[in-house]
């Protein structure tokens, strides 16, 4: 069953990615990139779920008792301030690209070739 | 895996789909609110508090914040030309 | 012992400190607190890497140690790859900070506190021996680097560089990720070792595939394989020069040393035995870069984008003496990394000192305008040569290794290649160098783009080469020298190479606890070139002056073969578009062929 | 490229993506066997050996900490790198300034609007604390704390008291809280590195199970996270607000 879990993961990095090829609009390409960022946390906690087991916190329940993967979570947790890192630099140079460029359009944007 | 996993997941994917296909920023701003609460409704599901509270703090107030305060920004720059 | 974790504790504590104190801190604090702060990196590694050749050394943070071959905690691993590696970027560091010493304009004191964590980034990279912890310093490596590439925001051109650099990269750190979750849904370990154990004893199957192809890719593209090089240009050409130096000639290579380590400690148990299949992937991958790269230098016109392609083709000879998989290929490549990161830092100053005085670096707009600055001319000239195998530089040594390795495994035609590809960079080189500083030959066709914004200086041009700034390329030049003089090195590189290499000593080491050594020395020869190599270097240098003049003073399109090749490089160069959906494009096509490839090369 | 064989090219490129991700995800194990051994043994010890009773904050501030490490100076790195990259050019520093004459004038904001946003700011505060001050307990910690507080920012922003907070809260008290935040940590580990030896080593007392203070170095650790995140968050939010909130007093 987390078959499906991994088929939502493997969607999301992909459209994602699409999402972020056919951009018109760089704040929308960001935004793309977060979608396929998400793809790796459905990716970690799936791999680290179990069937039937409690979050790994024992506040409430008795130490012993099963729980999914306390690991997969602190890495998701790394991973989730990736994501807010490297969106606020790539907004920061939107808003460069803007006043530089005069547009957001990744079309427009292309000092640099050949 | 049970039912509410499945149902989630499935709203995860249309909600990334749908934040992709909308092409107009402010409303793409909204989307990506929404699917980040998808997103922390599933981690819970997960058993994954921790993570799902990060994801509602980042993914649902710290992005889109910075998506809304950068569009204002471009629309600055609009207006002075 | 306690010295390892100052690796990385040295320069993000000083970030911090200098970010905390930054509006109270004197003019010029920050330049030299920063200077020290490198310098002391250089030297605390330095000692780790004369430790480190008699025994490979594993720090616990937080004191946790393995438990029966589990590891809790997580791990920096010093050995001679690695801790030669963080002595080597904090050497650069210190350089570029040396040369950035004369902006007027980086006096915010951000620019230091941005280097010192690219700094960080690259030595806990470097060291770490757990997968998760490498990719969270290969992340800090990657942004901090974003940031600094785009640091002149005043100008159009790293605007467009720093994005492609960053949305490329954000997208081949995905790769990263879901092969490490991979594995880890696999073994449920993240330590290097342990991951290496639990995988050994069975065979490939389609996940440890993947997630090869997967880690290799994110590597490959902060590596600059072909075709996840795109983003290098743009960014390696609009960065700061103190930056270039850094971002060429360290964190290029420290991709390929990523791909290198990982294969090595987790995969070689499960893909070795057909390994001679990957071998042939790897090294036609490494072939690919290395001709792509050499073909863009020469088309070339604007000096920091033509170093850039230089960059891509040595990598892709890199890539090459790394996909030998084999002990001294491995320790040519090593040799060569650093021997040839020095020359080519030492091209990045002179090509600023140029920038820093006309405020140009077109070779179209700068006909004849070096002539005042015959010294760096020189300079440029000699290192030029060095990065064409002129003995007894390090890239020499580095070279006659990776073709001695590579015979010894039946890619002997190999050769041609490492004499083809420095002799079309040094052609690329010696011809800009010739219009720039003598002013002879033909004008170069072009200049810039109509419509492009003028180059803007990186600070007020000056009238004379400021002392510290020529000072670094000469100090730069001789460490290229010193590389190929020191006593030892190869047999040293050897040696370590089969260190590296070695899967099972390295997880008896990185899972042994406290006790555990690995201690080997003497039993690998040295290799000295022989007169074959002579030959070799001298063909090189020839090759790339005679080409050199070729382009000075011929019409390349009468050339014989000119008309033929005329079309294929018009359309490679188009396709450099500078459009970053392209890249993306790119590297998921890439990501997939490359995939189908290790499918069919390592699937039974 | 045109936008078609962009498409085109990477359509064939993410199928083959597809096909590959799925011959590797086919060979992860499903969600009925036991947990892998390392985490097995964090599950089972971490309780007892470091008296928090949430173990994915003891694997990401004890166990792991040097990962936190690098994710703390992650976002510092982000801030910095926000605050270079938005820093205004010679001419628009003159811009600037002579749009901050008019910002004297005041901003115009609905009274009902400002009073929601004052109050939001005081209960924003309170959860951003005990998030973070609880994380070794509950679910939270300074990561999700410290973003709360730098939300609270945007209450002051919706409030319109915009130019009072720059009395409160100047962008270089911001900057401090993330410096500091960040050194701090790293502080946290030469503690470990002078009193017990080993960098990150826990050198506190760990306390009672369940108490505010209780697991070592973790609160600690916590605390410096707190205050990092807060600080970054709040550069990147006052540096992308900063010109908007001069456009509207200009407008207004």
């Amino acid at each position: 069953m987390t078959a499906v879990a991994y088929v939502v993961a493997v969607w999301l990095l992909l459209i994602g990615l699409y999402g972020a090829v056919t951009s018109r609009h760089l704040v929308h390409l960001v935004v793309c990139l977060t979608v396929a960022q998400s793809s790796t946390y459905v990716l970690l906690l799936a791999v680290g779920y179990r069937d039937g087991a409690d979050a790994p916190i024992f506040a409430d329940i008795p130490v012993g008792s099963p729980v999914v993967d306390p690991i997969v979570q602190a890495l998701t947790l790394t991973d989730v301030v990736v994501e807010a890192t490297v969106v606020a630099l790539l907004l920061a140079l939107t808003v460069q690209a803007r006043k530089r460029f005069g547009t957001v359009d990744p079309d427009g944007i292309r000092e640099l070739h050949g | 895996m049970t039912a509410l996993q499945v149902v989630a997941l499935a709203l995860v994917a249309a909600g990334g789909t749908a934040v992709v296909f909308t092409r107009e920023p402010l409303a793409q701003a909204i989307v990506t609110g929404v699917f980040g609460l998808f997103l922390a409704i599933l981690f819970m599901l997960f058993q994954a508090p921790d993570v799902a509270l990060s994801q509602i703090v980042v993914g649902t107030v710290a992005v889109p914040a910075m998506v809304l305060l950068t569009l204002a920004k471009l629309r600055r720059e609009d207006e002075r030309e | 012992m306690a010295l390892v974790p100052l690796t990385v504790a040295i320069p993000l504590l000083a970030a911090g400190a200098l970010a905390a104190v930054k509006p109270l801190s004197p003019r010029r604090s920050a330049q030299i607190a920063s200077i020290a702060a490198a310098a002391a990196v250089a030297a605390v590694s330095g000692v780790l890497l004369a430790r480190a050749g008699g025994e490979t050394l594993v720090y616990w943070f937080g004191g946790w140690e393995p438990r029966g071959h589990v590891a809790v905690g997580i791990s920096f691993l010093v050995d001679p790859v690695s801790a030669g590696l963080v002595c080597f970027a904090a050497v650069l560091t210190v350089a570029a900070l040396v040369f950035a010493l004369r902006y007027v304009d980086v006096a915010d004191d951000l620019f230091y506190v941005l280097m010192l964590v690219f700094l960080a980034g690259m030595t806990g990279f470097s060291l770490a021996g757990d997968l998760f912890t490498a990719f969270v310093f290969f992340e800090l490596m990657g942004i901090s680097a974003y940031a600094l590439a785009g640091y002149n925001v005043e100008q159009r051109a790293p605007i467009e560089g720093s994005l492609n650099f960053a949305v490329t990269n954000t997208a081949g750190s995905f790769l990263l990720l879901f092969g490490i979750g991979l594995l880890y849904g696999r073994a449920g370990a993240l330590n290097l070792a342990q991951l290496g154990e639990a995988l050994a004893p069975e065979s490939a199957d389609g996940l440890v595939i993947v997630a090869f192809v997967l880690i290799a890719a994110g590597f490959l593209v902060k590596a600059a394989a072909v075709p996840f090089h795109f983003w290098l240009a743009d960014a390696y050409a609009v960065a700061r020069t103190p930056v270039c130096i850094l971002l060429a000639a360290v964190m290029s290579e420290l991709g390929l040393y990523g791909l290198a380590r990982v294969y090595w400690a987790v995969f070689s148990g499960s893909l070795g035995p057909s390994h001679e299949e990957l071998r042939i992937v790897l090294v036609a991958l490494g072939v690919l870069t290395a001709l792509v790269g050499a073909a863009m230098t020469l088309l070339q016109g604007h000096l920091k984008r033509l170093l850039a392609f230089a960059t891509m083709a040595y990598v892709g000879l890199m890539l090459v003496g790394v996909g030998l998989l084999e002990a001294e290929a491995l320790a040519g490549a090593a040799v060569f990394v650093v021997g040839d990161g020095f020359l080519k830092a030492a091209l990045f100053v002179c090509v600023g000192i140029v920038q820093h005085r006309t405020g140009d670096v077109d070779e179209a707009d700068l006909h004849g305008a070096g002539r005042p600055m015959r010294w760096t001319g020189l300079v440029l000239v000699v290192a030029t040569a060095a990065v064409c195998s002129l003995p007894p530089f390090g890239a020499f040594l580095g070279k006659s290794m990776i073709e001695h390795g590579a015979s010894a495994v039946d890619y002997g035609w190999l050769v041609a290649l490492y004499v083809a590809v420095p002799a079309l960079v040094g052609a690329a080189l010696l011809r800009a160098a010739a219009r720039v500083f003598l002013g002879v030959g033909t004008r170069a066709p072009g200049g810039r783009d109509p419509g492009a914004e003028p180059e803007e200086p990186e600070s007020e041009p000056e009238s004379r080469t400021p002392v510290s700034m020529f000072a670094t390329a000469v100090a730069l030049l001789a460490c290229g020298l010193a590389i190929g003089l020191w006593p030892g090195l190869s047999g040293d590189a050897v040696a370590a190479a089969h260190r590296f290499i070695d899967r099972a000593g390295y997880a008896a080491v990185g899972l042994g606890g406290a006790g555990a050594t690995d201690v080997r020395e003497g039993h690998f020869s040295s290799y000295t070139p022989a007169a074959h190599d002579y030959l070799l270097a001298a063909l090189t240098m020839a090759g790339a002056a005679g080409l050199a003049w070729l382009s000075l003073f011929r019409d390349p399109r009468r050339l014989p073969g000119g008309r033929v090749l005329q079309r294929p490089l018009h359309t490679l160069r188009r396709l450099h578009s500078g459009h970053v959906g392209d890249y993306l494009a790119w590297l998921a096509a890439g990501t997939a062929v490359f995939g189908g490839c290790c499918a069919l090369a390592l699937g039974t | 490229m045109s936008p078609r064989g962009r498409a085109w090219l990477f359509v064939g490129g993410a199928l083959g993506m597809a096909l590959l991700l799925a011959w590797g995800l086919a060979g992860v194990p499903g969600s009925d066997v036991p947990l892998g051994r390392y985490a097995g043994l964090l599950a089972d010890h971490a309780v007892a050996e470091r008296h928090t009773t949430n173990v994915v904050i003891a694997t990401a501030f004890d166990y792991r900490a040097l990962d936190t490490l690098g994710e703390e100076f992650l976002l510092f790195v982000a801030a910095v790198g926000t605050t270079v990259l938005l820093r205004a050019t010679r001419e628009e520093r003159d811009e600037e300034r002579a749009a901050r004459l008019d910002e004297q004038r005041g901003v115009a904001t609905s009274d009902s609007l400002r009073a929601l946003g004052t109050g939001l700011v005081g209960p924003t505060v309170v959860l951003g604390v005990y998030v973070t001050a609880h994380g070794q307990l509950t679910p939270g910690g300074g990561f999700q704390g410290g973003v709360v507080l730098a939300a609270a920012l945007l209450a002051v922003y919706v409030a319109g008291t915009w130019l009072a907070l720059r009395h409160v809260a100047p962008v270089s008290a911001l900057e401090l809280s993330e410096a500091v935040g960040a050194g701090g940590f790293v502080l946290v580990g030469i503690g470990g590195l002078l009193f017990a030896a080993v960098f990150l080593e826990n050198f506190l007392p760990f306390g009672t199970k369940g108490d505010v203070l209780s697991g070592g170095m973790v609160p600690l650790a916590n605390l410096a996270v707190g205050l990092e995140v807060a600080g970054a968050f709040g550069v990147i939010l006052t540096e992308l607000l900063d010109q908007i909130v001069l456009r509207r007093s200009a407008s207004g």
